[in-house]
This record gives structure tokens, C-alpha cells and sequence, in this order.
């Protein structure tokens, strides 16, 4: 098994005629992700890659009834774009777009608590379940099936980690991108909690970095997890932010950088990584036991 | 983009939040002028960097001659890597006590967070570490908004007389921080004074993200940084002598972090986003290589629908202007590709993150 | 509180919806010139209520000439019992589509309602009964308000072309509607026309309960109406003969229908509220008996804080002045000592609000 | 048994120290409702009839651990009151309070949909469990202790109607008045499926009034009621009103007015009385089968 999706995942692409929907769409489809209908306002009744394209996302729910949906829509409309899946009823949303105002995003977040609909990202990579299915931008020829779970807040550095553990033939059960911005949907604790109770996951990855403390608040959990957690953190070279006043240090309380975020780590006795590589030290540790 | 605090006390007083009288002045003369006209003032450095009072930027005068002595003083310092072009030219308040205001957003809670209290001045994070009591914080549901009952718990709890104007404050400063998009909004000092209660000081930084819903305009841009945007890319210059251009700002932070592992230092933070293409590169490799102090540059890229030979057909195009030697390392699409491309050129190539690291240092420092 | 259709588009246009030049006129004369200036001009009483159009109040006009006879005519109307003292002198507008647009609060469901259909016009409640399919709802989300798609999704309903053009209407109608407090917010017709999407009618209704918050004043209140909310009571003129004084709307309700059921007919409705004491109960005697068609009344007080003792006082104290009979009827706190106090001045007493209004009807049709 | 309250309610009063809070905080202390504290702003620490005063409901809550909270706050800041209520996690909220504006409660409701507190009101007369408990402000001597149940929308006529049982020696197990206005917490199909599941209450009274469709949208569930609902409907009086606009038509689509919900009523084969005597006669003859 996986988490979040699989390879009953019915997909819907919101934005999928715009220049990285069409071409992310064309990615998942390649992949196997079962797209069922995208959506572009005033494009209603075309399609594309033998997709149908819906006027919203009531129409394609009614259509294709999908059960995921991923959002490729720029900032200005993202927001708006969730709303519209949440009151659709998509359970699973991913939405890509970068750069959606931090006020929209706590307001649809306090919006969500009123619903049972779970919002990855934005900002993020998505999903990537290695063959089952793809929500999300990650490259497709990276991934391996197996039983390592992935959870990060970056892109790229994701794939990277992703790639190794493949040339070192370690399947990834789950890969999951949360997203790099200061309000999201899924954290990293939603994730561990899923994959704790994932059969097919033996052991966890959690790629985190400077700003905020959400890996700090995940070490709780971490601690009382029957799986193996190994944390890598990036941004120990990140100068001290110029940041003007004292609110943000208030809230934070000398967390959220790197060093204090692998010091946290280290006093809990959770196995930290230097870099990609010694993440797969510890893995190849792990799996011998 | 954070504003200066003459900006953040015109949105204040728009909003009817009390500040003192007062202008700014870009001249010794100008502001000797200003301060000359006022009596008892108070001369504060104009720039985006907390700390001015620690480091000789706020000064007091009482006619125009002391004034021209603290703007001379004022205007030639630097802070924090700042040079200060203007100063806030204010008329001097006495104050019977000083309550810190600020309001910011709680990331775990996911919602803006008001925190008060009685003890408001420089050392107010010191206080958070030392008299948490001292310290209330209240979050806001973003949907509901401010509750007349929170903003009264917190002017309650400051304990000082003039409560209703203190509500009144606070009911103001929410409203700025969700009309402006803020991601901070803060007042320290907010000072009860003889006639009343002034911000003292005035703090904004607002989300990036939401600037294009408004109208603010960088007064001061740096040109590296404000290039890079204008390309869909991000650059933060750094103290360093090695150039790094890397896709994604997770990846961006390892190479920086095995960069400084392996004993060296980075003269840049640079994530080319999306646009890691041919003609992005390009110009990726022209900013960081206008910075004067970089002696090597890595490039590192993961390519997933960026290809890794377009990357390097970039490379090559630009490489008869570089001064300075290069470093690349290609993971992911077509990385055979590109790497056999830049083979002829003379340009190092390296297997992974760490080995480029490792090679831009040795270039960079061959001793 | 309800809106004159040009005080409600005085509103729309703030809020940038266009609607057709045009001024208001008290005379004949007035109205003549405004016209004479339009060329072709509608001419619309101004006046509470609807069905205007079914009565005559709206007329066409080409010159001044004909304009004067328009509004000769319209200014002598009386429309659903109310005298048109004002008429709203516009350009008229050729109109290719009618669209209906309306927000209200959806009490079930606890939210506004936007409202539309491409079958505007004045026969819109008898599309909603017979092709319910023309007509389309959507419910809002009162904490995060109208959502773009939200609108987006009414406006390609109407399946005419101008579909951004409606998209905003439709948000700056459900902005006015938030901002103004409103529990109706009505365009019908929306019209489409050579130049543009015009607001060719404006129904605004605001929330009585809100009015502390606004600054909207009450062009043409009805002096005993406006008597008895000063007083914090609530009054409603009716066409019958049998006044009637009750505490709580509820028992008012009952107390008018056991009056209607036995064959009488109420002059008015009358809620004292909690203001059933001596110094009330005097004033809403003084209210409802000023009403010349009023020959008997009846005053049913249900006392609970009300002491029933306090009610008769102040009827016993008003009594001289009181032309007509009273039927008076107590129950709960001290019944039996109103009761009692009041035996010896001629008031009937009834024991419960059936006896009260048989009584009542027995006095005013002795027959 | 009786709902909503009982001997077990500890009772918060906001407002405690206004006319006609500490007028009804007696009333309430002479009934025997276990009055535990009241609520107003810069009277903190000060005591009325004996009863704590609290600045905030939250130092209420902390102290004196309310489990339902009545407001006689004014109108201007009710909504006020309502929300710190919620959020201090009271539970059983009843709003006294005339005049709120609409919009204002639109947002109450909404915000109430994620939390657990449920409202009754406003507008309201409150709730009275005869012997046990009352909230709000029903005079205190027209109860006796009963099966009947009654909810109403009204104020002095649900007293009149509760006073009349009472003369006819008809008990009440509940008697809620869930308020007159448009937007308001309790509906009448709350109270029903209260009543139904309460093993104390044999049959109910529901006192409609024109306005809305709370009473027609109660219809179904009374259908499959186990106990006998009678209902008493006023208003047929009420002249047609000189609303303008066609929206609340649309919505409520011919129904609202008094005589569509006796026709509905009727046509469901609800038991109806004219008038109050009616009821008297319709409770005995269930109560004799």
C-alpha cells in the first residue's frame, strides 16, 4: 500500500490547458495517474490527451467523479481554485502553483477545518506513489517501488534524494512534497502519522529546513513511532535573516533554524544526516537489522 | 518586502493610529530645517534593519545645530550592511510606559497572532525568554477576524489605564495587517504619553506574494536581487567568493550547506526556479558573475522537465564571457547529455552535489 | 429599512455598477425640464412598493411635453396605499437581454443567497414556480464570502455573452449587499445593451437591527410607526377598526387571529415589548387610539417582569382621555390585583385572550 | 429527564451586572438554577446576589467552570459575547439578546459549523426545565414538572400557553423558545430530535409563527416521530407584507406564510389547534389513549 493515493486515485487537473497543466498532465498520464478530467473555465467540452476538460469542478465531480485533484492555476486564482474543490468535495487536493498569498492560504485553512478535505501544499511537488500513481510535477523516471517513505519540503532536493535512493535500489513507498511555504495544508506530522500506519512503509525520510517549526513539532510523534525516522536538514549555511522586529522571534522562541531544529533533532536521539548521502548510510543501516 | 518606518507611520496615521509630528530629510540642511522648526526632537536612521538605536542611529537634539550634528552623524553610518540615506525627523515624546504591539503569523496555527506586552522596547525578545509572563499572545481565526473581547483581553492584561484607547489600537493595527497583506505589523514602543497614545516606531514587511494587489514600490531595490526577479529567479547575495546557481531552493540550501561543510563560502544564494532553460542561465551565470568577489561558480542542476543538455548548450553560449572558472554538476534528464556537451570546454564537471562542492573549493582556493 | 430605487442606485453607481443617467423631481415642472434635456426618457414613481409598472407608475416620455403629462400622472398615483411624491427621470435604454439578479439570506440554510436568471423582469416569481430551471441559487459562505467561481459559475448560467462583465456585477452587488447590511440586495432588470450592462431598477432593503451601524435616515416614516419605536415598541397600521396593545409578537399574532377567526378586524398591530409599565402602556393608548377609524381596543398583557398591577395604573391614569372602549385582559404577575384596580372605572375584563377578543368585538359591532 | 438543561447545569450569566442581566440572575437564583458566575468587562472580582464577577468568560471558565452561558448583552455587542462564548468552549450558549443583526448572526452560525457549542437564539425567552433548571427569562411561576414538551418561537405567548397547561394541571418536562428571528441557532428540528430521544417527554407543543420555513422543513422528521406533536401556527392575520423585490419569494417559493404551513401541516396529518384552548383539549385526548 501507499499513502494519500493509489492506483484507485481518480484524478482531476484544475488548470489543465494552461502551459504547465497541459505539459504536467501529459508527465502524470505518462506515469500511469489515472487523469480523469481537468478543468478551465470557458474550455468546457474540449479536450486534451483525450482528457475532458470541464467549465468547473461541480461539472467534472457530477462527469468523471474524481477523488483527487491537483491545481496548476496561477497565484492570482489559486486560491480560489481550492475553494472550489473543497465545496466540490475532493477529498485529496494538491496544489502546485507558487506564490498564493500567505492571507489566502490561512483563511482557506481555517475554512478546511469545517470539512474533510485534505489540502497538500502549496508550493510543493506533490505526490508520487512509485507505480500506482502521480500527483504532482516530480520527474517520472526517478522513483522505484519499495517500502522507504518520503516526506520533504523542497523540490528538487527531493528528486535528488529520490534518485539516490533509487541508484542505491532502495524503494520509496510514498514520496511526498508538503511545500516550502509558511502556510500549509499537510505537515510533516499529518505525513508520519499516515505513514506509521502504512503497511508498506518500514521507514521514513524527512527532508526539512530553515523557517518555522514544523519539524520541531513532528519530534513528539517521531519519538512514540514503531518506524525508523531519519531527518536531513538543509540551510545551516542560511545567514542570519535581516528580518526587522521581534514578533517572528517572539512566535518562534529561538526555533526554526537549522541548528536549532537538528539540535532538537539530536537531543531526541533521532538519526540526523549530514548530507544525501549519509541518508543512505542510515537507511542501508536500518534495512540490515 | 519589509517598509521603512516613515512609510509603515503614513499607513499608521491613515488608519487614525496616533504618531508623532514629523518628516523626513535626505540633507544635513534639510533636516536641521525640520528639527530647528520643532523644538525637543528625535533623529532616526531610515533604514531596513532592526538594532538603529544599538548602533548609534537614533539621536536626540533641541535646536537646529544639534540636529545638523546628529544628521551628519546618522547619515553617513552604515547598519547591519546598510548605508542610511534618509532620516525621521520627529518631535521628542515623554512617555510614562512603553507596551510592545506586534502582529504576525502563527505558522503552526496556521493564523495571524497578536502579542502585547507591558514590557515594550529594545529588549523585548529578552523578555520572552526570561518573563514569558510578561508575554501575551492571542490567535486570530482569519475568518472571523479580531474579537472585541480578544482585543480587550489583551489591553486588560497591559494593566495600564486607557484601555479603550489601547482596544482602539489594536482593532487598528489588525485591520492594517489584513489590508496590507502584512506579515508583520508591529508598534514598539506604543507609548502612553500626556496627551495620549503614539507609535513611537512603526514596523511593516509585507508578503511578496501578495504584492500584486497592491501598490507598494521598492524605494530600494538591490540590482542583483531585483534582476533576478525580473527573470523569475531568486538571489540573496551572501559574504562569500563562490558563485551558486542552483534549481530549487531546497537543493540551493544543501549546495550551500556542503559548500560551507567542506570549509568554504558561498557569494550568493541563487535558485533559477522553473527557468533552469538556455536562455535562463544565461543570464543566472551574468548576475552572479557581475558580483566582483566570486572567484569560482557552481552550477547545479536536477533536471526533471528541465533538460540538462539545453542547460548546457546555455553554458557553452556564455562561457567566452566568464572570467572566472566553472563548476557543474547535472543530475536527472538527459545528465549524460549535457555533461559529454561541456566536456571540450574546459568546464569541470562532478558526479553529485557533494563532489562539486568539493571541486569549486579546491578551485577557488588552491593552496 | 427599505431603499428608494434611486437611493439604492446612488449606492450601485458608488460601488461602480453603471445604471442610466437620471434625476430625481418632486413637480411636474422639475420633471419637464430634467426630461425635455434626455430626449427619450423613462419616468418611474418612487414609492416602497412593488408592481409600479402594473399600476402605471412607470411611463415613457420623448419630449418635455409628454414628460410633464408622465409625471402629471405618476405624482397623483397611490400605490399599494402609499402617495408617490417623488418620481426617478432617466435616460431610457434599449435592452437586448433581462437579466434577474438578487441576494438575499437564506434563513435555513443561514447564509445569503445569490439569486439569477435569464428571465428577468417583472414576471420573475412565476418563472421560479413554472421553469424553476431558469432560475439559478447559490449559496455563500458568509465567513469567506462570494468565492470567483461562485460567480463565475452564475454568470456563464445566464448563457449570454458579457459573461466578465456580469462576474462583476454580481461581486460589487454582493459587496454592497455585505457592507450595507442587507437582507435584500435586488437588481431586475440587469439589462444588456448597446454599451454596456446597466442596473435599470435598484431594491435595497437594510436590516432594522444594523441601522446603528450606517447612516441611512428615513426619508418618509410613518409618525405613528416611528412613535412607538422611540418609545421601544413596534407598530403596524392594518385596515380594521379593533386597536389592539399586546406584549410580545407572538401573543399579538394570537391575539389578532382569535379577532380575525370571531369576525373583527385589527386597526392595528401593536408589540410594547418590555415596555409594558405604567408610562408605556400610556403611551401606546395615546398611539393606537390616534388612529380615527380605531372604535374599541383591546389590551392583552402577558405579565412576567410586567407586573399586571403597573399595566392598570397607567391605563387607570389615561382613561379620561380615551374616546372609545377598552377590553382589557391580564394574566401572570399580580392579574387578579390589575384586575381588580380597574373593576370600578367601566374597563371590560376578559379572562383570556378568546374572551378578550369576543368582548372586543361585541363593543365595537353592537348589532 | 429534561433537555438541553438540568440540576447538573452550571450556568455562566453575560452581562451579569446590565438592568436586566442582574434583574433575571435573580429571577434565575430564585428558581434554583446553580448560577455560577457572570461576566463584565472591568467589574472582574466584584460579587452580585453572592454570584463572582468575571472580566472575561475565559477567567469564568477557569474559575468556576460554567457548562452554559445566558447573554443579556446589548445588541451592539452580543455577537461579541456569542463568539467569546464559543470560543472559551461553552457549550450550551442561549442568547436573550433583541436586535442582533442578521449578518452578524450569519457569521455566528457559520463559525459554529467547526466547534461543538450549540446556540440557542437569539431573541429568545430561553429554556425552563420545571423542578431542575432555567435559562433565561420565562416568569418562574407558571411551570410544573411534566411529560409535555414545548418549543416555540414566541416569548409571552409560549408563557401564556405554558401557564394554561400548567392551570390544567398538563406538566412540562422542557419549554425552549428558540427565537424569533431570520437567522438563528436552534431550529425547531433540533429541538424535535432532543424531545424525541428525552424518555421524560410524551408529546410536544410547536408554537409556529409566519416567517421563514423552519416549521414546513420540521415536517418530515415529525412524521416519523414516536411521540405526538401537536402544533399551534399564529399569524393568519398578518397582512400580506409589502416586501419589494421577488428574491425572498424565490427562496421561500410560496411558502412562510401562515396559512401554507397550516396547509402543511394539515396535509402531513400534524395534529393543529386554532388557538390555545385547542392544545388543552388535543393534550388530553393523547394523553387518555
Amino acid at each position: 500500500m501507499s499513502i494519500l493515493i493509489n492506483e484507485n486515485t481518480r484524478l482531476l487537473v484544475q488548470g489543465i490547458t494552461g502551459n504547465e497543466g497541459s505539459l504536467q498532465t501529459k508527465e502524470m498520464l505518462d506515469f500511469g495517474t489515472n487523469v480523469v478530467g481537468g478543468t478551465t473555465p470557458g474550455k468546457g467540452g474540449s479536450r486534451i490527451f483525450g482528457v475532458p476538460v470541464f467549465d468547473s469542478v461541480e461539472e467534472a465531480v457530477d462527469s468523471v467523479h474524481p477523488n483527487g485533484s491537483v491545481i496548476f492555476v496561477p497565484p492570482g486564482h489559486a486560491s480560489d481554485a481550492i475553494f472550489e474543490a473543497i465545496d466540490a468535495g475532493i477529498q485529496l487536493i494538491v496544489c502546485i502553483t507558487e506564490g498564493i498569498p500567505v492571507h489566502d492560504m490561512m483563511r482557506i485553512c481555517a475554512y478546511m477545518k469545517s470539512t474533510s478535505s485534505r489540502l497538500i501544499g502549496p508550493n510543493c511537488p506533490g505526490i508520487t506513489s512509485p507505480g500506482r500513481s502521480k500527483v504532482g510535477i516530480m520527474p517520472n523516471n526517478i522513483h522505484l517501488p519499495g517500502n522507504i517513505g518520503i516526506v520533504s519540503r523542497s523540490g528538487t532536493l527531493t528528486y535528488e534524494i529520490i534518485d539516490l535512493l533509487t541508484k542505491n535500489r532502495i524503494g520509496q513507498s510514498t514520496s511526498i512534497g508538503i511545500g516550502g511555504d509558511p502556510v500549509i495544508g499537510m505537515t510533516f506530522l499529518d505525513a508520519l502519522e499516515l505513514f506509521e500506519k502504512d503497511k508498506d512503509t518500514q521507514a521514513v525520510v524527512l527532508i526539512g529546513e530553515i523557517g518555522g517549526t514544523a519539524e520541531e513539532e513532528a519530534i513528539g510523534f517521531i519519538k512514540h513511532m514503531s518506524k525508523p525516522v531519519i531527518a536531513y536538514i538543509v540551510g545551516i549555511s542560511a545567514p542570519p535573516d535581516r528580518t526587522m522586529g521581534h514578533a517572528g522571534a517572539i512566535v518562534s522562541m529561538g526555533r526554526g533554524t537549522a541548528r536549532s531544529k537538528i539540535q532538537a533533532f539530536g537531543d531526541a536521539g533521532i538519526p540526523l544526516a549530514r548530507n544525501p548521502n549519509e541518508i543512505i548510510i542510515q537507511i542501508n543501516t536500518i534495512l540490515k537489522k | 518586502m519589509k517598509l521603512y518606518e516613515y512609510a509603515g507611520k503614513e499607513i499608521f496615521s491613515r488608519y487614525g493610529i496616533s504618531v508623532p509630528k514629523g518628516s523626513t530629510a535626505s540633507s544635513i540642511e534639510e533636516a536641521g530645517k525640520i528639527a530647528g522648526a520643532m523644538g525637543k526632537s528625535v533623529i532616526k536612521a531610515q533604514v531596513l534593519a532592526g538594532g538603529r538605536g544599538k548602533t548609534g542611529g537614533v539621536l536626540f537634539s533641541n535646536n537646529e545645530e544639534e540636529a545638523r550634528q546628529a544628521a551628519s552623524r546618522i547619515l553617513g553610518l552604515t547598519i547591519k550592511g546598510l548605508s542610511v540615506k534618509k532620516v525621521l525627523i520627529e518631535e521628542f515624546k515623554e512617555t510614562h510606559a512603553q507596551i510592545y504591539l506586534g502582529i504576525t503569523i502563527d505558522r503552526l496555527v496556521r493564523c495571524p497572532v497578536i502579542i502585547a506586552s507591558i514590557a515594550g522596547g529594545i529588549d523585548i525578545e529578552e523578555t520572552a525568554v526570561n518573563s514569558p509572563e510578561k508575554i501575551i499572545r492571542i490567535n486570530i481565526d482569519p475568518l472571523t477576524g479580531l474579537h472585541d473581547y480578544q482585543a480587550r483581553k489583551l489591553a486588560i492584561s497591559l494593566k495600564i489605564n486607557d484601555t479603550k484607547k489601547i482596544i482602539d489600537v489594536i482593532k487598528k493595527l489588525y485591520r492594517i495587517f489584513v489590508d496590507n497583506d502584512c506579515i508583520l505589523a508591529e508598534i514598539n514602543p506604543l507609548a502612553q504619553t500626556d496627551d495620549g497614545i503614539y507609535a513611537l516606531d512603526a514596523k511593516m514587511v509585507i508578503d511578496d506574494n501578495a504584492l500584486f494587489r497592491h501598490n507598494y514600490r521598492d524605494e530600494d531595490p538591490d540590482p542583483l536581487s531585483e534582476m533576478a526577479k525580473k527573470n523569475g529567479m531568486s538571489y540573496v547575495g551572501l559574504d562569500g567568493d563562490i558563485g551558486c546557481i542552483v534549481n530549487g531552493a531546497g537543493l540551493a540550501m544543501a549546495t550551500l550547506d556542503m559548500i560551507k561543510q567542506r570549509g568554504g563560502e558561498s557569494a550568493n544564494f541563487m535558485d533559477v526556479r522553473a527557468g533552469a532553460n538556455e536562455e535562463q542561465i544565461k543570464t543566472a551565470l551574468r548576475i552572479v558573475s557581475s558580483n566582483k568577489k566570486v572567484k569560482g561558480i557552481v552550477v547545479n542542476i536536477f533536471g526533471g522537465l528541465t533538460k540538462c543538455d539545453d542547460v548546457a548548450r546555455g553554458i557553452i553560449d556564455i562561457l567566452p564571457d566568464m572570467k572566472v572558472p566553472l563548476v557543474v554538476r547535472f543530475a536527472g534528464t538527459n545528465e549524460e547529455l549535457g555533461h559529454s556537451m561541456l566536456e571540450k570546454y574546459g568546464v569541470t564537471l562532478a558526479g553529485s552535489t557533494e563532489e562539486a562542492a568539493k571541486a569549486v573549493i579546491r578551485l577557488v582556493n588552491p593552496h
